[in-house]
């Protein structure tokens, strides 16, 4: 509570009002953290900070590309089936012997390929997001029971490796190639939406598209733009996942999208569009994945109780988020 | 002449033309497939058919839809609506269990009553959650979403709870002069809803503060009631809806009664033309759009699409409603005489920043 | 100075929408270095023109050429590329962005394509100086009030280079100074060659910066005529298609004399109200019958008290008395239930409910006191829509079309239509004549002073000094969100005297206190 | 690394720590399962981390990671899909922490990441079923018609079930399955789906269904059609749960083939031999059998789920 005061006094005076949230987010992350290490000694392992960012790689990339739709005021709910077909696709393609570097190229195609067709039906038939990835994330899915009602394995060498290569200390405390993936998404995007005009369009279109529009800005090559940039980054986090489990999975990633929605709304970004910031984001990816871990290391619940305190802890970080929020308004 | 051809457009720029058009469409494959689909029997003194199940089946969905079109016209939506089906639907039958005679009407009653109740609680804590602590919508029942799931399967205990009630299963499978009784609930309720959204003033209330919540307030509405409600609408209708799905199988499944109803309802409300942004919206448009649902997952089984390519196959029907039902969509194929105007300069509402 | 080519030829336009008939075979010219007034009554066809021009809609009919070859832009981004820079009507700017950003965003100062945000924010201080707006370019545009949202809106438009500059209402909520500083920029403008098509509703501003007039009426050409050749007189006949009878010489409405009916309990009585870094404390009495005009620049706080008085904002200091019982104006219900009403000055936000029907908009206030359980009867509502629609002579006249469809300034009449049929005691009307025709215009002063006789009382802002000057029976002065003075509006009381009381408070507070 | 401090939680009692990632709570069998774990490691005194990974691989592959951050004794699982654990399961292996599949077991090449696997055959359920069809209708002279309900698309037991059903009835070719769907192993998927085929097919002879709980749901479907479950249409289905059992009691079924949930003990067992070193065998299947009406009867009583 005293961190929170002092950073408080401290916000009133110089922190613009829109960083507020994200502060708040960080805050509130940093309190639960504290709560693990002080509920259960092995939560002060710095490997457990790690691995929840291990674990959460593929969620973190596929939700950078949702913060950009979200920040436009859209939805895009295939994120979760794309990634697993992407992840289906690789698998399928390695099993068929082709190599890796060209199956690698295929299957990050096909997300932003269907992102950015999903972008054109939004823009030039005017209909609307929700329904339109809707039915693309039917079809992801429907493709991944096509090709394989069952899982695939895979071998590949270089699938492998990338899943398996410890970058720290191999015994001791490391992370995967997929965090670094991960965080060269984060940055990128983060320098896209804050240094480049694309960038700014997105925010633009968010505040009030009708305005942007009037405004001489791209409007509809900007909101294709960002449904092709949700697509690339599930299909970068389908090949994340592809190397998170070396396998592909019909089933895999259902109702991921609205993990992602809520790590991208936790992060401090408004549904309705125009505000937020990747960095948010990335905080909301932590708090899903520190809940996750606070859950497993806590070991007492059983099933039902699991959902309940999920929903329990999302209450109160969002609650206290909140007042906070209202707090320095 | 020209009267007539007036009337042909007024009838195709119907919003809701080209969603029956898909329905009969897909009713006419259906027959094609199957000759017989269409044909309805009597059998034990009620109808059966396949037309007969698909109403009765939409029963839950359109009961949802209902509810959601309402959250979705003040440009919220709930997500929670799957949990308070299994949650509703779980009580009622735990109560049911529990009774010596499962028979008994009262108590029966006593549990629906139960249900109910618990449901509006659940419901008023959306409400109060959106309404007066301003969280947004998706994430405030994003939380009953994931928690109500545990709450149902706390109060089953994870098992799925069979029941032996004729009463309760009525709810579900009876009939009433000779057609599904469920069909008649949802159709109460609908005109229920119909009734109090638009013989009152609530209706024109709720697409004022999905329109511009702003103006709304400086016009002396208190949206934040209005708000409340909605939520608290929406929870009762998802609980008759987890009684139907329920009695249906005369069994309370916590994990699956309802899962993923909410995106079908969403669905079922934007083929329905109620924008998500909130604002205007059609209840008619949502109960078609609830059929049209049906008809399709019926329709997937009746032809025996394999269930590997089944998805594929709704992908492609979703995407074709709304094709033909967008007009950028026509206009750009039917641009003789109507050029594709700009998009129209509705003006947009102003944006609430709110965090979570 | 028009001896040359023009830049700019429209021939022929015709623009339908669903039911209207919104332009009609309309030609248009504009020459480069002048400045070409387009004038016509709310609802001719003004901003649909333009946006035809701009490519916001396509034309049914006719051709657009620009610098001699025929274009047809497919929207604002290509019109703008192409060179001509608009101020739509109704504020279109991003208020979630900064004010630099909103002046330059799209066209961002950029190195090896990232932008360089320093020096963007730089240039838009010096724009807004050549405007003379200080303020803080790093602040979010939705902080500032609409006059400043309007004046950034220009900044952005004037910035461009381009060989045509559309100005569609840019004066409707700014005060006189503004406007001078921006007539000041367009000559300059005007004289680099720019072609200006300029609209407004303010005839005296015509006459002072137009070189030419175009009129429409009902969405149809009446004529192209030199500003020298056409007296005013002239020109309202040219708009509204009749002899000028209706409209009385408005000066000899003047309230000077009228005593005011400052006797007996106050209706509103508010001591000490204020907010923090809003407005400073102030106190403010209304009485039955009463019309307070609110006098102030640009960002004097005259929005923001009036907001208070509403509970549109909520006062963190102050007491408030209605008909001498304390009470809190806590939220706008509070205050509704109070009588008193209120109209924004920002329409679009805060104002038309867009997709709802012209009736339903009127009726929204009405139906909001009753409470949903009691729907406003239909017939009565037949009966009161009409009556308005015909008072304020709302056009097109079908109540079942969406207000977002309508003109802007007939958007500005059903908002105060929808106050009008609460009854209230107490109006508070911020910009009521922000974009509306002089026909409406002076309608709606009649109307605010028969009501006032009536026994409402009104408090009215406005950035048209003279409107205040001659409605209200007081004016309070604003001046840096303080009001300075109230002032009993007899005989001594003019414009100058008002700007002088204003120049007054700058000194008042310069002195330490 | 900070090794020192971590220790087994349940080290200084000397008790075993099990970490156990359970696959979620989608059915009454998996509740079962559940309960039969966690009663059985309280019997056997062994501290249990339970984690129910909610039907998602990305959570199984957490909770095991935490688990090895917990430096738990013995970890075991049952895995979600076959595929994809190599990654996670080297890191156990680094850590020397043995790791035990219950239910389902993994495709891994290398046999060395996981010391056992304990748990039913998916593929065997289905031939069993199968194999009892076959048997039944060996005297069938015409085409014996058969509906499917399968289980949720892509799952594992829907796929293996399939393959073994279909498996064991080629061995007559009369028997022929005239349509299949996935009723998602839910009771009012299973009888939506039914309620499709009933109209379809004017001649139902058998329904094969993957879970008890569409086959229940299945049963509604057929009396509203007016047939009699068991007689004009004869029923199988795999699990064995309460209600199934009652209905194959009824006569309302005709043939389960057993898919136990009931292994705690079992697993229990296997913990401790684990722990201790000893070496034990590399596939444990658990005990099952198949029930007819008659066996149903007898059994019904002292059934435990
Ligand atoms: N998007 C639209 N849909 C339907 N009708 C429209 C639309 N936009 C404008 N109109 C109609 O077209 C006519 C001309 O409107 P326009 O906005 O051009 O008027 P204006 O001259 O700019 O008036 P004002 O002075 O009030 O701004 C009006 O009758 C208006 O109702
Ligand atoms: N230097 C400035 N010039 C103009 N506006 C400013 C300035 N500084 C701040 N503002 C903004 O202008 C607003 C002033 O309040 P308000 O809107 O009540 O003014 P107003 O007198 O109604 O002026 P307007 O003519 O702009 O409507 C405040 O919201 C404030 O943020
Ligand atoms: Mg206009
Ligand atoms: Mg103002």
């Amino acid at each position: 509570m005293t961190t929170l005061s002092l950073l408080a006094a401290r916000t009133r005076s110089r922190l613009p009002r829109r960083h507020v949230p994200v502060l708040a987010t960080l805050v509130l992350l940093l309190v639960l953290y504290g709560v693990g290490v002080s509920q259960y000694r092995a939560f002060s392992n710095i490997q457990v900070v790690f691995n929840v960012f291990i674990d959460n790689g593929f969620l973190l990339v596929v939700a950078v590309g949702m913060t950009f739709v979200i920040l436009t005021g859209g939805i895009d709910l295939s994120v979760g089936s794309v990634v697993a077909m992407t992840a289906m696709v690789s698998a399928f393609l390695l099993r068929e012997g082709l190599p890796a570097a060209l199956v690698l190229l295929v299957a990050l195609l096909i997300g932003p390929t269907l992102g950015f067709l999903m972008g054109c039906v939004i823009h030039f038939f005017d209909i609307q997001p929700f329904i339109v990835t809707l039915a693309g994330m039917f079809f992801a899915r429907g493709m991944c029971t096509f090709i394989s009602g069952s899982s695939i394995p895979i071998t590949d060498g270089f699938w492998t490796r990338m899943s398996q290569q410890r970058i720290g200390n191999p015994s001791g405390n490391f992370v995967s190639i997929s965090v670094l993936i991960a965080f060269a998404v984060v940055a990128v995007a983060a320098y896209t939406l804050a240094y480049t005009r694309l960038g700014r369009n997105v925010y633009a279109i968010g505040g009030n598209s009708q305005s942007a529009l009037l405004m001489g800005l791209p409007v509809g090559r900007t909101r294709i733009a960002v449904y092709t940039i949700s697509g690339l980054c599930a299909a970068i986090g389908g090949i994340l996942l592809s190397f998170y489990t070396l396998s592909g999975a019909p089933l895999i990633g259902v109702g991921m999208e609205l993990d992602v929605i809520a790590a991208v709304v936790i992060g401090g970004t408004v549904l309705t569009g125009g505000s937020g910031y990747v960095f948010g984001t990335v905080l909301g990816v932590l708090v899903l994945g520190v809940i996750q871990t606070l859950i497993t290391f806590d070991g007492s619940l059983n099933s039902w109780w699991t959902k309940i305190v999920i929903g329990g802890l999302l209450f109160a970080f969002i609650l206290l988020q909140r007042l906070i929020g209202i707090r320095y308004k | 002449m020209s009267n007539r051809t007036a009337a042909y457009r007024a009838l195709t720029t119907h919003r809701l033309f080209w969603p029956v058009v898909v329905l009969v469409v897909m009713l006419a494959a259906n027959t094609v497939y199957r000759p017989g689909f269409l044909s309805v029997q009597m059998r034990d003194g009620h109808l059966y058919g396949s037309l007969i199940d698909i109403l009765r089946l939409s029963a839950p969905l359109i009961l949802v839809a209902l509810g959601m079109t309402l959250v979705i016209a003040t440009g919220g939506i709930d997500l929670s609506v799957g949990s308070l089906c299994a949650i509703s639907g779980a009580i009622a039958c735990l109560y049911i269990s529990r009774q010596p005679d499962q028979n008994s009407v009262g108590g029966v009653l006593t549990a629906l009553a139960l249900g109910l109740g618990v449901a509006l609680v659940l419901g008023a804590w959306n409400g109060v959650l959106v309404a007066v602590i301003g969280i947004q919508p998706i994430i405030a029942t994003l939380i009953l979403m994931v928690a109500g799931r545990g709450l149902a399967q706390l109060i089953t205990e994870g098992q799925i709870l069979t029941i032996n009630s004729g009463p309760y299963k009525a709810i579900g499978v009876g009939h009433l002069l000779t057609l599904p009784l469920a069909i008649f609930l949802a159709l109460a309720a609908a005109l229920l809803v119909a009734a109090v959204t638009r013989r009152t003033a609530l209706g024109l209330i709720i697409e004022s503060v999905g329109g511009n919540a702003q103006a709304s307030r400086l016009a002396g509405i208190r949206s934040g009631r209005i708000t409340f409600l909605v939520y608290v609408i929406s929870a009762a209708c998802a609980a008759v809806a987890g009684f139907m799905m329920t009695a249906n199988v005369s069994s309370a499944d916590g994990n699956a009664a309802g899962l993923w109803v909410e995106l079908d309802a969403i669905l079922a409300v934007v083929i329905g033309g109620t924008s998500l942004a909130g604002g205007r919206f059609s209840l008619g448009g949502t109960i078609l759009g609830a059929l049209l649902i049906q008809t399709l997952t019926t329709t997937v089984y009746a032809m025996n699409i394999s269930p590997q390519t089944s998805l594929l196959f709704k992908a492609v029907v979703v995407i074709a409603v709304c094709l033909i039902q967008a007009p950028g969509f026509r206009a750009r194929f039917t641009r003789r005489r109507a050029p594709a105007t700009g998009p129209a300069p509705v003006s947009e509402q102003p944006k609430e920043q709110v965090p979570a | 100075m028009t001896g040359s080519q023009p830049v700019l030829t429209m021939t022929g336009i015709s623009k339908s929408f669903p039911g209207v008939r919104a332009l009609d075979g309309v030609d248009f010219r504009l020459f480069p270095g002048e400045v070409h007034a387009l004038m016509g009554e709310n609802g001719a066809g003004k901003s649909t023109l333009i946006k035809v021009l701009t490519g916001v809609y396509r034309a049914d009919h006719g051709s657009v050429t620009l610098g001699g070859g025929e274009v047809s832009f497919s929207g604002p981004m290509q019109a703008t590329a192409a060179g001509v820079s608009t101020v739509y009507q109704e504020v279109n700017l991003c208020t979630n962005l900064s004010v630099a950003e909103n002046i330059f965003i799209g066209r961002e100062p950029r190195r090896l394509g990232a932008v360089r945000w320093a020096e963007m924010r730089r240039r838009a201080r010096a724009l807004l100086a050549r405007l003379d707006l200080d303020i803080d370019v790093n602040a979010q545009l939705g902080s500032y009030s609409l006059a400043v949202q309007q004046m950034v809106a220009i900044a952005r438009a004037i910035d461009v280079e381009a060989r045509v500059l559309v100005l569609d209402e840019p004066t409707s909520s700014l005060d006189a100074g503004e406007v001078a500083q921006l007539f000041r920029v367009m000559r300059q403008l005007r004289d680099d060659g720019l072609a200006i098509l300029f609209v407004t509703h303010f005839l005296d501003q015509v006459y002072e910066i137009a070189d030419r007039i175009t009129v429409l009426r009902n969405g149809r050409l009446v004529g192209e005529y030199p500003t020298s050749e056409l007296p005013q007189l002239g020109l309202v006949e040219k708009m509204i298609g009749k002899e000028l009878r209706a409209l009385e010489r408005l000066d000899e409405q003047s309230r000077h004399d009228a005593a005011a009916p400052a006797e007996g309990a106050p209706l509103l009585d508010v001591r000490e109200l204020g907010r923090r870094s809003a407005v400073a404390r102030f106190d403010l009495t209304i009485h039955e019958g009463e019309v307070v005009g609110l006098a102030g620049l640009l960002g004097s706080g005259r929005t923001e008290v009036a907001r208070l008085l509403f509970g549109a904002d909520r006062a963190d200091h102050g007491s408030v008395r209605v008909d001498g019982t304390p009470t809190s104006l806590r939220t706008p219900v509070a205050a509704i239930g109070h009588g008193i009403g209120f109209c924004s000055e920002n329409r679009r936000a805060e104002g038309i409910v867009a997709e709802l029907s012209v009736r339903e908009n009127i009726i929204l206030a009405l139906q909001a006191a009753r409470g949903w359980l009691r729907p406003v009867p239909r017939r009565r509502q037949d009966e009161l829509v009409d009556r308005y629609v015909q008072a304020l002579s709302i056009r097109p006249a079908d109540p079942d079309i969406p207000l977002g469809n309508l003109s802007g300034g007939n958007q500005q009449k059903v908002l105060l239509a929808r106050w009008l049929i609460t009854e209230p005691r107490l109006l508070i009307l911020d910009e009521p004549t922000r974009g509306i025709d002089i026909g409406a215009k002076t309608e709606i002063q009649r109307l605010v002073a028969q009501l006032s006789d009536g026994g409402m009382a009104v408090l009215f802002v406005s950035a048209e000094l003279e409107e205040v000057l001659r409605l209200s029976h007081r004016i309070a002065v604003m001046r840096d969100r303080e009001m300075v003075a109230q002032l009993t509006n007899d005989q001594s009381v003019d414009a100058d005297r008002i700007m002088q009381t204003i120049a007054a408070g700058a000194r008042h507070e310069e002195v330490p206190s | 690394g900070n090794s020192d401090t971590g220790g087994s939680s349940g080290g200084d009692d000397g008790k075993i720590t099990l970490g156990f990632s359970q696959v979620g709570a989608e059915s009454g069998w998996r509740t079962a399962n559940t309960t039969s774990i966690k009663e059985a490691a309280t019997e056997a005194g062994i501290d249990l981390k339970f984690d129910d990974a909610q039907q998602k691989q990305e959570n199984q592959i957490k909770a095991i990671r935490n688990f090895i951050q917990q430096k738990v004794d013995v970890i075991a699982f049952s895995p979600v899909v076959e595929s994809g654990w190599d990654t996670v399961l080297k890191e156990a292996k680094d850590a020397k922490i043995p790791v035990i599949l219950t239910d389902r077991s993994v495709d891994s090449a290398d046999k060395s990441l996981y010391k056992t696997f304990l748990g039913s055959d998916f593929v065997k359920e289905g031939r069993l079923a199968g194999e009892w069809l076959v048997q039944k209708e060996q005297s069938a002279s015409g085409p014996v018609n058969i509906v499917e309900l399968q289980g949720t698309t892509g799952s594992a037991p829907a796929n293996d079930r399939k393959k073994g059903f279909a498996e064991a009835i080629a061995a007559n070719p009369n028997l022929k399955i005239v349509a299949s769907q996935s009723g998602d192993f839910t009771r009012a998927g299973g009888k939506q789906v039914m309620e499709q085929f009933l109209k379809a097919n004017p001649k139902i002879d058998v329904l094969f269904a993957h879970n008890d709980d569409m086959g229940l749901g299945a049963l509604e479907a057929i009396t509203a059609a007016g047939k009699v479950p068991g007689k004009d249409i004869t029923i199988i289905t795999v699990d064995a749960v309460k209600d199934g059992m009652q209905a194959l009691a009824d006569g309302k079924f005709n043939f389960i083939a057993e898919c136990s949930p009931l292994l705690g003990p079992q697993l229990m067992d296997l913990v401790k031999k684990v722990h201790n070193g000893e070496s034990v065998p590399a596939r444990i299947e658990t005990q099952e059998t198949t029930f007819t009406q008659e066996q149903a009867k007898e059994a019904l009583p002292n059934r435990k789920y």
